[in-house]
Parts: C-alpha cells; structure tokens; sequence
C-alpha cells in the first residue's frame, strides 16, 4: 500500500487494466502528449504507443461514437471528454445509443466501454470547467454512472468499469485529483460498481453525498461530533444504480437525513435520495428530509465572490446539519 | 480526389452471367419482401413499414462485395436488401414487422427496419439519423489494431448527410484512412423536404473533397455501375487506401414510410415519372438484352421466390410475441431491475 | 368558445401569434408543404411563406442554434424538433447554450425562443418515437420547461411561451394529439408558465402528474370516487420550475400523495416532486409518498405486449391509490 | 470556388496609407493589452488567460472592414484585437480578466476571452468550441428576414472545424446564401494536438468545396493580404453573394493558455522559428519599406497606447468585485430563484 492521490490512483488503474487487457485503449482531446490537461494521461502513450492512447479531433460526438464502434468490436474503450461540460455534443451518442444497444438488440450486442471526464468546481473553472450536470445521466436506463470520492476507490472503480460488460460514466471531481490522498492497495483489485459506502458510521443523521462533497460532509460531521451529534456519512459511489437499501438502512437508523451535492438540486440526484427516503423510511423518519446543492443558477461563476457563493462549504453543511440535529 | 462518374459500359466485361443473375436475384428477393411487407402493413397486420423499393441495386452491389460475417455493416432503415445478400432471411424481417419474440434484430423491441444481426456483422441500428457513421469508424479502427483486413460499410440517406456525425465521421476516417465504405443513398428527398433545402450542391459525392478522399457518383438504378463502383471502393479499403465517398442516385418508389403520403409534397406526374427510372425494372431489360436472363428464367424465379417468401410469412405468423415481463431484460447485462 | 383537438389549440396558438407578431417563425424538419409529421403546422407555409415557416436540413443542433441566433438578432423563433427522442444531438446548443445566455453575459443578451417537441408513447412508436426524457433539461437552470395537458393550456401556453423573454421547451404528448378534446377560448389569451392547475378538487390523496397522465389520473380518481375517497388531482404543467407553493398545498392538505408520470422514475420529475413533499410537508404526511412511471428501461417497445407493459394505465395508478387510501 | 490565394503585391496598391497606420495601430494596441493581461497572470492577479498573440492581423483586417454596431460578430477566444476595433476598449476586457462587476462581456461570471457585448453586436460566447457558427447563421437569417443588408462574421480556430457545428453551419449558411463571414484563425494546434491529427487536409479552406462557396486561404502574418481578403468577402456578403470561408494561416505565438506549455509537445526550436513569422513584426517592417510609418512613429504610438493602457489597468483594478448574491441574478428575466 502507497498514498496517492486520486489522480495518481485513477491513472494507476487505467495503465495496469491496459497492460492486463489488450483491448483497453484511450481516446480523447490531448491525452497524448499532453497527457490530458491535467495529467490523468500522462505518460501513457509513451508506453503504449499513439493507437491505444489517441488524440482526437476536437470532437466529442466522434470521441463517444467511435469508441461505441470499437466496444462492439471487442475493444474495451475510454473516451475521455475534458471537461463534463463539453460532453454535451456527446449526448446523443451516449443516450440514444450507447445506453440503448443491448436493449434495442434485446442483447445481441453490447456495448462496453467507459466514459471518464472531470467535473466540479472551486478551481476558478468559471461556467463552462466547474459544472456538475450528472443528474441529466442519471435519469438514463441502461447508463451507469459513477463517482469515486477516494483514490482507493478511483482506482478500484475505473478498473471494474473497464471490466463492465456496460457503457459507464465515470466523472472525476477536478479539485480532488490532488487535493485528496489515500491508501491505495498495489495491484489488482476492483470495487464494486453500484454499491454505496459507509465512510463514517453514526447514529443521528445519515449524510448522503458523493465525490469531492464526501470529503466536505466529514469535516462537517467532525465538528457536530465534538457537541456530541453523530452523523452516518454515506458516499453513493454509484448515481446510476443508486443503492438503494443502503441509503435506507442509514436512512431509517438515524432517522434524520441530509443529502449533499455540489451540483443544483432540482431533478438531481439529490431528489431521488429524497425520493427514496420519502417512500421507504416513513416510519422512522424523525425530521423532513434536508437537502444542501448549489443554487439553481446555469453554472458556477468566475469572479472569486461569485464562485464562493456558489460553493458547498463545510460551514453550510454544518449549518444545516445543527438544524436537522435540533428538530 | 475528383468525383468520378462510372458508367455501366465500361464495366459490363468484368461481371460474369453468374453474378449478374445472382445480383438480379437479390434484387428481386428484397422488392418481393419489401412489397409484402406493404401487403401487410395495408392489411393492418404491421403498423409500420419503411421500405427500400427503388434503393435496392446499390446495396446488393455493396453486400455482394463484402465477405459476410467477417466484414461490417452499419446500415440504416432502406437497408432491406443488404441484410438478405449479408445472410439474415425474409422470416427474420417479417419476424420484426410482426413483433415477434423471435425477431433477431431486436426481439420486437424496434420497429421494423431496424437492423441488427452479431452473426452476420451487423450492427444493432436505431432511429436517430446519423449516429451509425461514427460507428463504422470505431469498427474499424478496431480493426486496424488488430491488425486485421475487413472493411465496414456504412449508409445513410442524402438528407443524414446535413447533420454533424456526417463530417465527423468522414474526418476521423480520412485522417485515419480508416476501411470504411460511406454509402450515401441519395433519393433526393428527407421526408417531405426536397434536396435544395437541405444542402448547397446537388452531388453529395462533392462533400468527399473537404476531406481529401475520393467521391463517386454512381447511377443507383443502374445495377452493373453500382456492382463495378462497390468493388473499386471495396478494393481500396482492404488495401488500406482509406475511405470512400460513394453517392448513389436512387429513387423513392414509395412514400417515405407507411405513415406519410407523398402526394402531400410531390406531383402525381413527378411520382409517376420516377416509376421509369426502378433499377429493377431496368437491370431485367439489361439482362434480357445481354442475353444473361430469358423471360422464362426470370418467372420462375419470382415463383420460386415468392414460395419461400409465402412460407417465411405464415412461419412468421405462428410465431410467438414477447411475453410482456420480458420488456425489463437486458438493460444491462446483469439484468438490474 | 369551440371545442377543439389539443393539436389545433396548438396550431390555433401558433397561428394567431404569427398573425399578430412579425418576429415569429417556425423552422423544423417537414414542418412547410407536409405540415409536420403529426400536422401541427399545416396550412401555415401556405400563409406565412418559405421563409417564416422553413423546412431546416435533418440536424438538431442547426435547428437550435440557428434559432438561438435569430432571438439574439430579435426573432421569436419556434424550433421544431421532430421528436423529442431526437432532441438529443441539439442539446449542446439548449444547455450550454440557450439555458445560459442571459446569465453569461449578465443580463446584456437574452434569448427568447420556444423549442417545441412531441413526447410519450402509445402510439406503436416503438424505443426512438415514444420517449418522455423531459427530466433532463428539468435540471437545468436557464430553461422553461413545460408540457400542457389540455386544449385550453395547449394554446394558453404556447402563446405566453412565444411571449416569454427566455428560452422555452414546449413539450406536447402526441397521444394527446386527437385524443383530448376541449373547450377553447377564440382570441388572445395566455396561461401562465410556472403554474400548477388544481384540475379536481379532493381532501384524500393528491395526484401530481402531467400531460397525458393527468388524463389517466383523472380516470382514476373517478373510480376512486365511487368509493368514497376523494382524490385531488394536480397538473403541474410546469415542470421547470416547479411550482413549489401548489404542491405543497395540496399535498399537506391531503397528506397522502401520489406522483404520476409515464417517464421512468429514477432522478426525474417524480423524483423531485417527492422530494419537495419531503421535505416541507413532514409534519402532515399521512402515509409514504408514493411514484408510479415507467420501469427503468431504455425507452418503449414496440412489439404490442411490451409496449402496453411499459404503460402507466387508470387500472395501475388505480391500485397505487387504493394502496395510499388503505395506508 | 476554387482555392484562392491572395498575395500582399496585388493589393497594396489599394490600402492607403491611412488605413496601414490604423491597421498597424489596431494590431499594435491588442498585442500591448494581451501581452499585459500575461503579466497580470504571472503577477497572479489574473488566474487565467487566453492570447490572441500572433492571431492579430486577420481580426483587424475584418473588424476593419465591418460596420460597428450595425455588422455583427460572433468571435471565439482569440478574437481581443477584433473587440477592440469594434469599439470595445482595453479597461473592458482588464475589468473581465480582474474579474470586476463591471466587466461589459459577464460581469465577471465568465473566464476572460469569452467576449460578448451588445453594444457592438458582438454575442455572447461561451466556451463549447463551435456553437457560435450557427448563433451566426441564425443572426444572418434574422437579418434577411428584415431585409437588411448587415453580415455576420463569425471565427473559429481549425481544431474547431472538426466538430459537427461547422459542417451543420456552413451547410446551411451555403444553402441559404446568408451573409456569414467564416473565419478559420488556423495554427496548426488544438491545444496539443497537431493539424494532422485533427484533420485529414492541410488546408482548411478546402472544406469549402463540400458547400459549393469560395475557399479563401491567406497567410495571417501578411496584414495587406488579409486586409484585402476580408473586404472581398464582406462586399460578397454584403451584396447578397452569400458566405465565404476564409483560412488564415497563423501562428500561436504563446502557449495554448495560462493553464499550458507548449514545451510539453512542441520543440523549443519550433517555438522559436515561429516567433518570425509574427505578424506584427513583419507588418512594421513592411510599413516602414513603404515609407508609411517610421520608426519614430511607431515609438510613439506604442508610447500612447502604453499610457492608454496603463490609466485603462488603474481604473479595472480600482473598480469593485461583484456582490456575491448576485451569482442568483438573471438566470431569467424575472430573477426566478
Ligand atoms: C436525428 C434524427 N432526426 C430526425 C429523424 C426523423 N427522420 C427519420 S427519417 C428522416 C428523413 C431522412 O432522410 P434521408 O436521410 O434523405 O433518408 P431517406 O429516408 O430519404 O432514405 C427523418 C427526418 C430521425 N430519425 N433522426
Ligand atoms: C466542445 C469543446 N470541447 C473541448 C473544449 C476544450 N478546448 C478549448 S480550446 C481547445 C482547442 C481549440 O483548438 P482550435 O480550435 O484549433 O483553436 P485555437 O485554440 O488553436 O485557436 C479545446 C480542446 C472546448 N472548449 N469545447
Ligand atoms: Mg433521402
Ligand atoms: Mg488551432
């Protein structure tokens, strides 16, 4: 075991799955030389050469399209877009096929392959490198989507990723890339894709979360253990399945419940946890549901005040978590 | 990198009587198909049909250049008579226009002329316009890292060539000189929407020059020029030339699909008038005239082939539909629910 | 006052705002000489010409883009997409762009147009021409979503949409089509965006839904009626926003509810809704929230048994009710 | 449609001596703001930036050749020197680059270089390489519905003309003969990808020939060349001769961004020969051959520019940040929060 950061465990991950498997190869805007704008790549296709690490054109529908091809014709792709914000142009490629193949071919074909790219804010990314649009993905059957919030789990999930016989999005917070170190285990190993995590157990209010918000839930919840209150921090891992009989077992033990994401709440993945709770924890919910996102506003914005404004901060969780502690 | 016109004469020569029946045969067993499935549709028997009558010559020259079940197709909705040459039979398209349980392209899941067959290298397809061009791509550069010699063939209509996955594809593939067969079955109408309206030039073939690859323009009603225009491209690819642009003038014999009505946008005289230019129609002249084809020989094969067709169709009709708890399978491979 | 289909209210709509406003035109596949594939523009080239009612080329994110152009240089355009299934390679120029163009540039340039697409299934339309992916764009600030659920909104809507000084997805269920009839005011007159509408007035068990499930929900409600348990039935019609303050009216009057819809559930429009419930109705709830959609499948088959099996039916929201009027 | 280059020779004649000087001045006082917004950056009072260095000759020669305020632009990120001819001034875009309330393109929501101002006509840009292209077409569209005689220019680098956008605009634009200027700003780079793995052809302009309209290649480091090229397609445009596509050869004088080194993919002796190439040089040396400028003039304009510059960086830097609550402001007109 070495600690790593999340970027270091992600690119880990991808370079042992491509030395073990063959059929792996990367695709994407600057991922060769470059080595991906922030380093994910780096050093990849100097070892592997520039078929299986391949810049693209600026191009994101091609970037997805091609990579559906080449999984339906036994590669194991990654196609990363640069930033979740520009996956847009992706969208039909993603929705309308790459969700649909094994569907629509009532399983003839499949469609392995997986989409990384970087999303989040608080690195002065403005409205088009802060976003965190998941929850449009999240809605879609036949996608997985998933975020890992620690370098153990990064690596362990982009190489069960590369293993799943279905198309998954895999989105990287950007500020936890290097702000975010851990233990990470040598050599192989996967975590499961559609499992949530307990990252702290406790018995007072169950705290959903996920990515980058993880790691701020637990500073929160550090602080309202010192006045006694103890919060459950849930990480989902997973958005699409969300795992569901872990969010209620929390759910229904502490009977309070606060869900935290970076991204707006409505129609997100906040709402389903809400959702799910609603329906299922009626009997042991002691509090209404909570929920703390960013504001419904298109996008988290430049000018330093503006982006603090915007931003999920420990402060705001606690704040919300004392008001849940005294209901 | 010029567009080049072929025209038949040139290529009579090469093609052997065999062939040329062969390529007459295919032809004849898709209209048959297709017209059923019209009989059907009327009868309210299918609630939609979407027909391939007047596109048939270029894509029995293209399948009969492939090797089936090793090289690739991405076809799209006209595509009937390419998946018969490739291998799928008229039981399986009558399977889908019926929704039976059975059918191999989707399980009753799409509507028909959806196509989709693994064992024949044919990709699932769905709706939306376009997307299957990229695809092509990847198949292909899949192949090309392992390093192997199939070629995949991809079509789309003339109005599909407006939308962005068209450029992206042809520049990924031209950059790459990818083994990608871009077949543009240009009838001259989206729908409703007539040609001028969608695109500045009237040959599609001239969208080859933005990417430095060849573009030709053949004569879709005319079966020899397709058959010598398929093997050239065809050729090309496997040795590594790269892609071509390959823009077939074809006629819509038909209203766009079992839900429109031509005659909404189109003069009758128009309609009738293209009636003339059915490569099917023209291909039997040729062969009668070349001597390859009597009368009589192509008689009993419309008899022999509507037998088999009679028989796939109430093969069809005993077959069962999907059971309704079946619609949640196959969402992902471990079946989440 | 007539009675009239819900696609000529639209029609209707469209027409007299052509008449009355210069800045309108319509651009979209098919939409002059064929009058659109379901006929909502028929007979509308013939009056207002090629130019202002323009069969576009086959590609979405021209028809969005050009139209988002065009409302920058003082145009009200309408963008017919010719399903919403093919939304999908428009959304690029809806989200990044339309949805933020206002904010972006901070109030100096807006974006006023109606993006207008068929949804919803059961009609044979099969995977690719039966989908209700609304939910996507519900998460996105910047837009307007909405879907009528009968003539007199039909038209009510349109008209306030091509009057709204931001960008509009005008979202109309195609089984509703021919199949909802209803009385229609002559003349001018808008129906606001953002409202709910109380379309049945009950004390049991509201009902949220839109578009063609406010009519199945209707439907069942009247069965429950027979049995002495009075639903109140809640068109949303809005969905982005959502009004708020309706439904937590009628839901913490009724204290049991039950969310319609016929999208699949996960991160939708039900999702939100019961999260809303959850969290500012907590001290009148009854019973669990409940949700009944579409199973979480890719999209609609074809094949007859399998379509109806994907479909919300009165007899299934039915069994829902008398679930939630037993709790 | 065919290819044409346009040399500096047959059209110095035309420009007079005036026009030179102000082009020079145009060019001048773009790369002074640029070349301070990088030490604003390296101050680390400026956490990003995106140059125009290199790129400046073809914006000024068709800002020049625009009508301010009644023309319209929908320029992308390398487009400073075009803002400011079109009236926008230095303090604008160091009020966006210090990310102050004031800030006329986003009031500091946005990153620099994501120019907009209504002002002028110029749109709002966001980052999605691409999507302008069309807010073009749509512009010009508006514009023929009224029957003015406006254009549209509209720019884009060519790593961007290998996403769908650019096909679906230049298809359209071409189909409807609307007054839309493409320029294609090509330096050989998207980020670090080079041309030829973007692209399959060198050239850019030959896209043009898939749409049927003229394909202009200049040399972006020849000021007289673009000059002359810029006015040519704005009188076509303007004369209802529909669009053109114009390819300026240029040169990425800096690193892709603030975030980048270009040393990561490029070697340093590349780098280095490129810095010759630099437009501005060039065209001093030019004008001062002609005996349009002298060395003494040019001193003193780069004197006044710097004063203009400097007062311009006192007052950006002296104005306030936005409020932090007004991140809620404008999502819509009616402030729905
Ligand atoms: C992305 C997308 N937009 C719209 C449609 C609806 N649609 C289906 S076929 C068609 C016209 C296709 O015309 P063309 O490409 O010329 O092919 P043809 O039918 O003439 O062979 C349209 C608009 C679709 N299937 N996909
Ligand atoms: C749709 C989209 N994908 C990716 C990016 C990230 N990105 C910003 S600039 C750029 C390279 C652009 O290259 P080019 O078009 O040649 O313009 P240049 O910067 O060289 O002037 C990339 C990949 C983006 N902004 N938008
Ligand atoms: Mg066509
Ligand atoms: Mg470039």
């Amino acid at each position: 075991m070495a600690t790593k950061t999340y970027l270091e465990a992600i690119r880990d991950g991808i370079h042992e799955e491509m030395q073990r498997d063959e059929r792996v190869f990367i695709m994407g805007e600057d991922v060769g030389a470059k080595g991906g704008v922030f380093g994910v790549t780096d050093g990849l296709q100097k070892e592997f050469g520039e078929l299986r690490v391949m810049d693209s054109p600026l191009a994101e529908s091609c970037i997805v399209g091609v990579a559906i091809g080449a999984a339906m014709n036994g590669m194991r792709p990654i196609a990363e877009i640069q930033f979740q914000d520009f996956i847009m142009p992706a969208v039909d490629q993603i929705v309308s096929e790459a969700a649909k193949i094994r569907y629509r071919s009532n399983n003839d074909w499949s469609c392995p392959m997986v989409i990384r790219a970087p999303f989040g804010g608080g690195v002065h990314g403005a409205l088009y490198h802060s976003q965190s649009i998941e929850a449009m993905f999240c809605h879609v059957p036949g996608l997985r989507v998933v975020v890992p919030s620690t370098p153990h789990d990064a690596k362990g999930m982009i190489v069960a990723a590369l293993r799943d016989p279905d198309p998954v999005l895999y989105f990287e917070h950007k500020r936890a890339y290097r702000a975010i170190k851990g233990e990470v285990p040598d050599g192989d190993y996967t975590v499961p894709l559609g499992s949530a995590a307990v990252v702290r157990e406790g018995d007072d209010i169950a705290v959903f979360s996920y990515g980058m918000m993880v790691h701020t839930a637990l500073e929160a919840a550090e602080k309202l253990a010192a006045d006694g209150f103890s919060c459950e921090v849930v990480d989902l891992r997973s958005l699409r399945p969300l795992d569901r009989e872990a969010i209620v077992r929390s759910a229904s033990k502490c009977g309070k419940v606060l869900i935290v994401q970076e991204a707006n709440l409505a129609v997100s993945v906040a709402s389903e946890v809400a959702a799910i709770v609603a329906e299922d924890c009626f009997d042991s919910l002691d509090a209404p549901v909570m929920r703390l996102g960013g504001p419904e506003i298109p996008a988290m914005p430049y000018s330093p005040p503006l982006e603090h404004y915007y931003l999920v901060t420990p402060d705001k969780v606690e704040r919300k978590l004392r008001d849940l502690a005294a209901y | 990198m010029a567009v080049t016109k072929t025209t038949a004469s040139r290529k009579q020569a090469t093609l052997d009587a065999e062939t040329l029946r062969a390529m007459y045969r295919n032809m004849l067993r898709s209209r048959l198909l297709d017209e059923r499935m019209w009989v059907l549709n009327r009868q309210g028997r299918a609630p939609f049909w979407i027909s391939g009558i007047g596109h048939e010559a270029v894509q029995v020259a293209f399948a009969m250049n492939l090797r089936s079940g090793e090289d690739w197709a991405a076809p799209y909705y006209r595509d009937l008579a390419l998946t018969l040459v490739l291998g799928m039979t008229p039981k399986d398209q009558l399977l889908s226009v019926l929704q039976r349980a059975d059918d191999p392209n989707s399980g009753g899941r799409q509507m028909p002329a959806h196509y989709g067959c693994r064992r024949y290298n044919i990709i699932t397809t769905g709706s939306p316009v376009g997307t299957q061009l990229l695809h092509a791509c990847g198949i292909a550069l899949a192949a090309r890292m392992r390093g192997e010699d199939t070629v995949t063939f991809t079509s789309i209509g003339e109005g599909g060539t407006s939308g962005g996955d068209f450029h992206e594809a042809l520049n990924f593939a031209a950059t790459h000189k990818l083994a990608v067969l871009f077949v543009v079955e240009n009838n001259g109408f989206a729908i409703s929407v007539p040609w001028e309206k969608q695109m500045p030039t009237r040959d599609v073939a001239d969208r080859a020059k933005a990417y430095g690859i060849p573009g030709v323009k053949v004569d879709g009603g005319d079966a020899i020029a397709c058959y010598k225009a398929a093997r050239e491209a065809v050729e090309r690819a496997r040795h590594g030339d790269g892609p071509t642009l390959i823009e077939a003038k074809v006629v819509r014999l038909t209203s766009h699909s079992s839900d429109d009505d031509q005659r909404r946008y189109r003069t009758a005289e128009v309609i009738e008038a293209e009636k003339a230019q059915d490569g099917l129609l023209r291909f039997r002249a040729q062969l009668e005239e070349l001597g390859v084809l009597t009368a009589g020989d192509a008689d009993e094969m419309r008899a022999e082939l509507l037998l088999e067709l009679d028989k796939a169709q109430e093969e069809a009709e005993a077959a069962p539909l999907p059971e309704p708890e079946s619609a949640l399978l196959h969402v992902l491979a471990e079946d989440l629910r």
